[in-house]
């Protein structure tokens, strides 16, 4: 972002950290269950690899990767998995975020809850990730452009 | 944690909180605050909070500290010295709110007390019954995306709500 | 039957489409407003068909997720929240409706955004008035602060600093808010009002449910702009965009009323007196010194925005006043005069909108000739004036005369006597406006002729 | 003496936080500087986190998760820490960041307007 510091080193390295940042994102939603962690950190985790892209390599970089636009709708649909997801509950006879409903996949009892958490995570996380990764551009880029 | 890191620890967050405040530089300042989600998310790991203090960790030291970044980018503006000073109305609001804290505090059940109202009702079940009736083994888990499952959607909402605020406030094209 | 989630979708169906909202943005703007207004209605719809069900078969209970409560989140939909939902659903559907030409012009920000975030807005504000659940509250009303906060600073400009006053002390508000429930959960375990409300009696002695209480009132207090926690919603209401504060001005003041009438009646139980302090008492009084700083800070004000935002000030003293008396007549006046108040504050908001839209600012003087240029306008206004001042047979009458006769039982004849001057003021302040807008000629310079 | 002195010490964490409170507090109202001002805000909600999770902790007792080989047995609660704060918890940090959001990109509109983050500076200039 700030050109003339730019470095061979810097790049490269945020270049080779990126995936593995991401890998663990996606480490750290499914095993929410389990252990530390779940959507909204997996969440924040990913928005962080595609805001150090942003810091170190620029943000146009970041614009060729993922486009702006598509951030808001990212973080909509995210939300929407989980609402809907809720509302699901509703429709088939149960209350709104009914998870017990899902048995009709084939599973049952706790495992149906579990599937529930399991889908709703992702919800959050997708969510998360879309709605900060598009604060901190629409922040970053105005801050620039305050000049 | 060990009593004494504890304390320890405790101590420099107020430290922190304190330089955070003074030092007038606020690049500076942002970046002690930092500093100081850094070492409370520390803290609450050693509480047994381990969910919160991971949250801590990658939001207040990490997404906040870069939305205050981006905010000063190139801009690296210093505090300025007040021109009036602090009137008593501030002064006495801070006493107020110490009062307050400090008078339900006398009342408080001992620290980690395991006999505590909020220890013996409620989340009782949740520790029982958690792992089979939701399939998560964390519980924490279990109560924040099924038990209490609508407070986390609308805790998405929050941030969906964030997202959209700052579309609507700082569009691409200024006009 | 899908009826018997009705607490639920009260919420869920403006959320869902403001989720949808940008999605629909992006394949085709046009469909944004229509969308938008149609979840408003929708909205409404549901509101009502709520208050029909609660007046025939009593109060509706819904457990979120089918846990049980207190280890679920709980929805309660009682007869005054139905009447709540019905008036703020009904106003934000018609602030919706109004707020279509100001944003195709312009004004009020790009339209996806601006609906989104009010319909988010409408979301949690109907999540708040079914909430059974105290933390449950807490997150709807940072939803619905949150959503406020951007739409006010829309307006740019001056609205840029109300925005950021508005944000610190809403903050504030909000925090001491959860601090209070804090408190609560540290004495009894639990953040279901219905089970709180069991366990409390037994603590009442104690100094931490006093706290409790304390950052409870003072927070909603904040969040209800009650004299002298105020500050931030004269900047506010005048700055932001007028379709902005035709959609928030009538209802945010009053959600955080009934918030705290929730907490004081339903979670405590309308205790006169917690630890020796006579709870009630002071926020009775509070609502009075509010009508009357309110009305005479409303009467210095040249612009008519400010004048109404102050007027705001004033009137939610009244339905302070009527939860602090508490007794049947006060609570029926301080209810009626959250609906009576919603509406002619909407009225009169909507009308500062259109007067700022055709004749060029909101100041008292671009008002003259306002009676013949805008005469429906104009005649709306005069009609929501006789109610704010309460006279005969417009609403605002009702609720202030149920208020009065509140006091004269509780044997509060001061308070009876503010209550009337208040009407007072409010006659003064209005007339101030009307005089403008009726009385003006256009070559008239010197003394007016009436 | 020795009374007041146990009584303090047994009760730091209270300390600690009622000190983060007012620290934050007086930041946000007594500062001209409205970063700072935010700043303050920051270390104020983040006090009242540690609060609620002070609530949480229970002498002897161990993270909330429970190990698979425990679930067919009977749980015992006053082994394992008090896992509703820490939900609420969550949420609370999320509300926080997403206040900063929305303040932050106020404040950049204000700082372009006003080209300053003086409070008094800003207020001549109205």
């Amino acid at each position: 972002m700030i050109r003339e510091h730019d470095s061979v080193i810097v790049t490269t390295l945020v270049r080779m950290l990126v995936p593995p940042i991401q890998l663990f994102a996606l480490y750290v939603v499914a095993h929410g269950h389990g252990s530390p962690g779940g959507g909204f950190q997996g969440g924040v985790i990913l928005a962080a690899a595609y805001i150090l892209i942003g810091l170190a390599l620029g943000r146009e970089e970041l614009e060729r990767r993922v486009r702006e636009g598509r951030l808001l709708i990212l973080g909509a649909v995210g939300v929407l998995i989980f609402a809907l997801t809720g509302v699901l509950g509703l429709v088939l006879g149960g209350n709104l975020l009914d998870y017990g409903v899902l048995s009709i996949v084939g599973v049952r009892g706790s495992a149906a809850r579990a599937l529930g958490i399991f889908v709703i995570e992702i919800g959050v996380a997708l969510g998360v990730a879309g709605a900060l990764t598009l604060i901190f551009c629409r922040l970053a880029k105005t801050g620039e452009e305050a000049l | 944690m060990s009593e004494v890191l504890n304390a320890l620890f405790l101590a420099l967050l107020v430290i922190l909180a304190g330089a955070a405040v003074r030092v007038r530089d606020l690049v500076g300042a942002v970046l002690i605050l930092s500093a100081y989600g850094l070492t409370m998310s520390l803290v609450w790991a050693g509480m047994g909070a381990v969910d919160v203090a991971f949250t801590e960790a990658v939001v207040g030291a990490g997404a906040s500290t870069v939305f205050f970044l981006a905010t000063l980018l190139r801009t690296l503006p210093r505090e300025q010295p007040r021109e009036r000073r602090a009137r008593p109305a501030t002064l006495v609001g801070v006493l107020l709110l110490g009062g307050l804290l400090l008078l339900a505090i006398h009342e408080f059940p001992a620290w980690s007390d395991p006999s505590s109202p909020a220890s013996l009702h409620v989340s009782p079940r949740y520790l029982r019954d958690g792992y089979r009736e939701t399939g998560a083994p964390n519980i924490v888990t279990a109560v924040l995306a099924d038990y209490r499952a609508y407070d986390t959607l609308i805790e998405t909402v929050v941030i969906f709500t964030a997202g959209v605020a700052c579309w609507l406030l700082l569009p691409r094209r200024e006009p | 039957m899908l009826l018997d989630h009705l607490p639920a979708l009260l919420a869920v169906v403006p959320l869902v489409a403001a989720l949808a909202l940008p999605l629909a943005g992006a394949v085709r703007p046009r469909l944004v407003y229509p969308l938008a207004v149609g979840a408003g209605a929708v909205t409404a719809v549901l509101s009502l068909l709520t208050l029909e069900r609660v007046l025939t078969r009593g109060v509706m209970r819904y457990h979120v997720g089918g846990w049980p409560p207190p280890w679920g989140i709980e929805l309660v939909v009682d007869h005054l929240s139905a009447f709540v939902a019905v008036t703020v659903s009904g106003l934000a559907a018609l602030a919706l409706l109004y707020a279509g030409p100001a944003v195709r012009s312009g004004t009020a920000g790009s339209p996806a955004p601006f609906f989104g975030l009010s319909l988010l807005y409408l979301a949690s504000l109907m999540g708040i008035v079914v909430a059974g659940d105290l933390f449950n509250l807490f997150v709807f009303l940072e939803v619905a602060s949150i959503a406020s906060y951007a739409l006010v600073a829309s307006g740019g400009g001056r609205a840029l600093m109300a925005a950021f006053r508005y944000i610190l002390l809403g903050t504030v508000g909000a925090s001491f808010y959860l601090l209070g429930v804090g408190h609560l959960y540290l004495l009894t375990g639990t953040l279901n009002m219905a089970d709180l409300s069991q366990r409390l009696p037994e603590l009442a002695a104690s100094r931490v449910l006093l706290v409790a209480v304390g950052f409870l009132v003072i927070g909603l207090g904040i969040k209800m702009a009650l004299v002298p926690l105020h500050g931030w919603l004269p900047d506010a209401y005048t700055y932001a965009p007028p379709a902005v504060t035709a959609l928030i001005a009538p209802v945010t003041t009053k959600v955080a009323a009934y918030a705290l009438a929730r907490v004081l009646f339903s979670v405590l139980g309308a205790p006169a007196a917690l630890a020796g302090i006579p709870l009630m008492s002071v926020l009775a009084w509070a609502g009075g010194a509010a009508i009357l700083v309110g009305g005479v800070l409303a009467i210095r004000q040249n612009d008519l925005r400010r004048l109404l935002a102050y007027s705001s000030v004033s009137q939610v003293g009244y339905i302070a006043l009527g939860i602090g008396l508490a007794n049947r007549p006060a609570l029926a006046g301080a209810y009626l005069h959250i609906l009576n108040h919603a509406m002619m504050k909407g009225c009169l908001f909507f009308a500062a909108g259109a007067v700022a839209a055709r004749l060029g600012g909101s100041a008292l003087t671009d008002l003259r000739l306002m009676h013949r240029r805008m005469p429906v306008t104009t005649a709306c206004m005069v009609v929501a004036a006789l109610s704010m001042i309460g006279i005969p047979p417009a609403g605002g009458f009702f609720s202030k005369w149920y208020l009065l006769v509140g006091a004269l039982e509780a044997g509060h004849t001061l308070l009876a006597g503010v209550i009337v001057g208040g009407g007072l003021l409010a006659a003064v302040y209005m007339f101030k406006v009307l005089e403008h807008a009726c009385l003006a000629r256009p070559d008239e310079a010197g003394p007016r002729r009436c | 003496m020795t009374e007041f002195l146990a009584y303090a010490v047994e009760r730091y964490t209270y300390w600690a936080y009622v000190a983060l409170m007012l620290i934050g507090f007086y930041a946000m109202i007594a500062h001209g500087n409205l970063l700072k001002k935010l700043i303050g805000m920051n270390i104020f909600q983040t006090a009242i986190i540690l609060f609620f999770l002070s609530i949480s902790a229970k002498r002897g007792a161990t993270l909330p998760i429970i190990p698979p080989e425990a679930a067919e047995l009977v749980v015992a609660p006053p082994h394992f820490m008090n896992p509703l704060p820490h939900a609420l918890m969550l949420t609370a940090i999320v509300v926080m960041v997403g206040t900063l959001g929305v303040a932050l990109a106020v404040l950049i509109k204000i700082h372009r307007t006003y080209r300053t983050f003086e409070e008094d500076v800003i207020l001549r200039q109205m």
